[in-house]
């Protein structure tokens, strides 16, 4: 067994982070109260949830506390803001923007709103990885009710110039959302500034715990709760709310916010570097999106003539952890939706290869992962009945 | 999802890999663009398969199944190496993970066209003829029915 | 500042057990991966997840694991099971029975499906506390496609004849959805003795964390998922699981199934000492429900001539936290539709309180509070304009 | 929700609680069936409030405004007390929480019909008539727009 553990998959899930274990411990032994209960015990966990609320919606740029509603996830905030803006800005019906590369958490959703009767266009992205505001101009029409684009795209990890396509929406009369789940603690986030009216969030991918995340409802944007009971958060999100998880996710995001700048240099070189060696140590391998707004800690590479899945387990058997597509869409067998909207072969999607970096990861791990890559590439090439063939080469 | 210690064996230390120069018979199946393809070569020897090779562009199973098949078919007679069964190749590897059901019938195709091309180079009837189901323009792989929790469907 | 804190409100929440606590702590720090992903470190998750699903499909008596969806809590369960099942099992509309003193989690999404078309019929309870199979059985129609009826009330602890009332609505030939947030832990569980469809359950309410939930889905039981995404609960619920809860929740509910036996007898002493002391020491007192099933933690009175919140916070002044209704419906101005569905007066259901007993309450908290109680309720009535003319006899 | 220290030390410590024996003027407002229902009694000389006494049914805040709005009435001539509006009950405890905010109404009402009460006695005009919110027979407080959270209704 490979002692080594290095782990290089940040966008699928980070390591919470002790300090925020320690935060979470500390809450669940003294603020297990429920925060709707009247008592001190109670008053004592609403006053946490709540400070927590006001950081949150600091750090992020929100104008209100009570626009940040918290969740059990990104995908919940996905689901919400899909579903709640636009049956309840037209329950008559209208349509739809979304971009083909969302995650599954917006295009289930949006595939749910074309089955209750709405139109709804899956505008694809340019080549480069990125939505074009021309194109979405282009897209609007007039019963247009709402706008999802993500922040930054959780595979090939380009970012998203959000801030002009709300802009193009709210001009053509729809309201804007933007999945923010892999922008969150990466990218500086200002809500307010960036125009939007309404933003998914998702605390395990800041060092937060899983099964937390947070929507952020722009005042007036009009949203039918998707989670219907005590109304809890604000009427808006049913259920006794996670204290513990909420706090925790704050916590995160204030280390995050406050280490960013420093991180963002540094994870951006490693990341380059993992890019620029595995570019010019193997054959036939190119980047997947050219696109020049990225994220920092994201590399993300078309390895042709192999498949992904065997390239992943190969690193494992070396201790290494990295992903082949979104973790979430693992199981699944179709090529990633992503790389095949922004033109990708399927064939070629098969071999691509997402190395996400983060908080832990050292200089090390990234030499030893560009030690151990370039045989698992050449003992699987050597194993195809197609690689000499396709790529007119040996392999390697 | 999680693969058996068998089919991560068969996956990292895969048998009979490669291609027999000379090979008697030669069966390919798969599709890049599904992101599997596999080739097995046979050298037969009184109707009895005497060796056999693959090679496998494709998942962790993907491999692991091409390698248990030439396991199990090496020294079977033609008949019987046509008429292994998917579940077959699943059990002998511990089981394997429902939306993996597929690839082991991409296995016992490839070595099922393996076979027919001998016979047919020999100018013999084809035996696996009509059952292969990657020979079946409309046979989709990805939406069998192996997932056997997903009577109900996701909307 | 009063030193003593009794939280005598277990039916609102629950401390987390420290056991709980050390295997999240631990789970958080060493199982964080994404269990959906392929590697080691995902792998680790994912058979700590699974190990936590096959060990409450025991538990709650459930015949596979895969019945067990992992949520963020009891609404969501309920949320998913009312509409989900619905939705699937007749989409082209049909007729909906739950009792008309569900929990807002399972009313709720009731008025949400007679928004989108469905009959829904709110089946009052009997006087006693709990709903007739009779009164069932009278309700159903040709199109009634579920029934749901809870298991415990929360409010008043009634336990409701769960197992005749399912086999009344399979004879009618629809599916049963039963809400066992209140008796996971404190009454003995066999679902497929029971013979439910579907059933509901927080991890809060049984000494584990906030935000975790199970839903049971029976094998076959229609269900369109609510969250739709990633498809991660075999597809019947979308978002990264929280790991660490769900392994969290499944500890709590090993402890609490196998302290059962001995915490039933105890808690059951305690809590009749109660409900007999206060009848007998204040007057003007009654016990809301009659029905003898009860959950043994739980006495719930009614105070005559005083309004629930104020005794709740003069309780509170002196450490004391107890409940007037459901924690859930505080903030609510409305008298308790529980209390109302089983006829109490609007009058007498504002002075209603929940004492809630649970593992940490012991004899001499129960005594401070019967010593503390009678003065209270004495000053209230002498504040009150009515209490002497509408009681007939002085305060107290 | 959270009562500021204001409203707990008024509810903990009402002042003015009880009936004024000889009263110059009883005003009783709200209903048992809503939970609250409060009376308030005044003593009035030169139109000035000399005392006041209340009794209160209710929540913390129904307790904490009367208490209140006994004190701020204290010493002010009738015109004043009848025109103490909801948002000065709410501002002199520091804010109420939202749901709460109709208690400060049921606080004022009790007090203009006091007074009203006085005048009628005395053969004067009522001044405060029309202006009583829980006299008006559609009057629902439950339903008033307290919430300023809840632009957006839950469906
Ligand atoms: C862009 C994006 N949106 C949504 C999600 C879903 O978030 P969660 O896993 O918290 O449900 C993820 C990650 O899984 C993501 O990367
Ligand atoms: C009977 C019942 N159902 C549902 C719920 C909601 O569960 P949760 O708080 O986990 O959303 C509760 C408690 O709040 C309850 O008592």
């Amino acid at each position: 067994m490979n002692e080594r553990r290095i782990y290089l998959d940040y966008a699928a899930t980070t390591p919470v982070d002790d300090r925020v274990v320690d935060l979470m411990v500390s809450l669940l032994k003294d603020r297990w109260g429920n925060p709707n209960s009247l008592y001190q015990i109670g008053r004592d966990a609403y006053t946490t949830l709540e400070t927590a609320r006001e950081e949150f919606a600091r750090l992020v740029g929100a104008k209100h506390p009570n626009e940040i509603i918290f969740t059990s996830g990104g995908t919940e905030s996905d689901n919400a803001a899909l579903i709640g803006i636009t049956t309840r800005a037209r329950p008559e019906g209208g349509h739809v923007v979304v971009s083909a590369f969302e995650h599954h958490a917006v295009l289930d959703p949006a595939h749910h709103l074309a089955k209750l009767g709405y139109e709804v266009t899956y505008l694809p992205p340019r080549n480069e990885g990125f939505v074009h505001p021309d194109d979405l101009a282009a897209a609007l029409k007039k019963t247009t009710v709402l706008v999802s684009v993500m922040h930054a795209n959780n595979e090939i990890g380009t970012v998203q110039p959000v801030s002009e396509l709300a802009a193009v929406a709210h001009e053509g009369g729809a309201l804007f959302h933007t999945d923010a789940a892999q922008t969150l603690g990466k990218v500086p986030l200002n809500l307010a500034g960036l125009g939007v009216d309404a933003a998914s969030f998702s605390a395990h991918k800041v060092y937060g715990p899983k099964g937390v995340g947070a929507l952020y409802l722009k005042r007036g944007t009009p949203f039918a709760p998707q989670l219907r009971g005590g109304g809890q958060e604000f009427k808006k999100r049913s259920g006794t709310q996670n204290v513990a998880g909420a706090a925790g996710f704050v916590k995160a995001l204030e280390i995050a916010v406050e280490e960013l700048p420093a991180e963002t240099s540094r994870l951006t070189e490693l990341r380059d570097h993992v890019t620029r060696s595995i570019l010019t140590t193997i054959e036939n391998t190119e980047q997947s999106a050219m696109h020049p707004e990225k994220l920092p800690n994201l590399a993300h590479l078309i390895i042709k003539g192999v498949e992904g899945e065997a390239m992943l387990l190969q690193l494992d058997a070396k201790g290494i952890a990295v992903s082949t597509g979104s973790a979430c869409s693992s199981g699944s067998l179709e090529p990633s939706h992503v790389l095949l909207s922004i033109g990708c072969p399927p064939e070629l999607a098969h071999g691509s290869l997402r190395i996400s970096l983060g908080r832990f990861t050292t200089v090390e791990d990234v030499d030893y992962f560009l030690d151990v890559f370039p045989p698992i590439v050449q003992k699987l090439r050597a194993m195809s009945p197609l690689y000499a063939k396709m790529f007119g080469s040996s392999a390697g | 999802m999680l693969y058996s210690d068998k089919v991560m064996d068969h996956f990292n230390n895969p048998r009979n890999v490669g291609m027999i120069d000379d090979a008697d018979g030669v069966g390919e199946v798969g599709n890049p663009v599904c992101g599997d393809v596999m080739k097995i070569s046979i050298k037969v020897a009184d109707d009895i398969i005497e060796d056999i090779r693959f090679q496998t562009l494709g998942c962790g199973a993907a491999i692991a199944t091409s390698s248990v098949v030439t396991e199990i078919a090496r020294g079977m007679s033609l008949t019987q190496a046509v008429s292994i069964t998917k579940k077959q190749v699943a059990d002998e590897l511990g089981g394997l993970p429902p939306a993996k059901m597929h690839c082991s019938l991409l296995a016992t195709d490839g070595l099922k066209k393996a076979v027919d091309d001998y016979l047919v180079r020999n100018g013999r009837q084809p035996i696996a003829a009509g059952t292969i189901a990657h020979d079946d323009p409309d046979f989709d792989p990805h939406a069998a029915d192996y997932d056997d929790a997903c009577e109900i469907e996701n909307d």
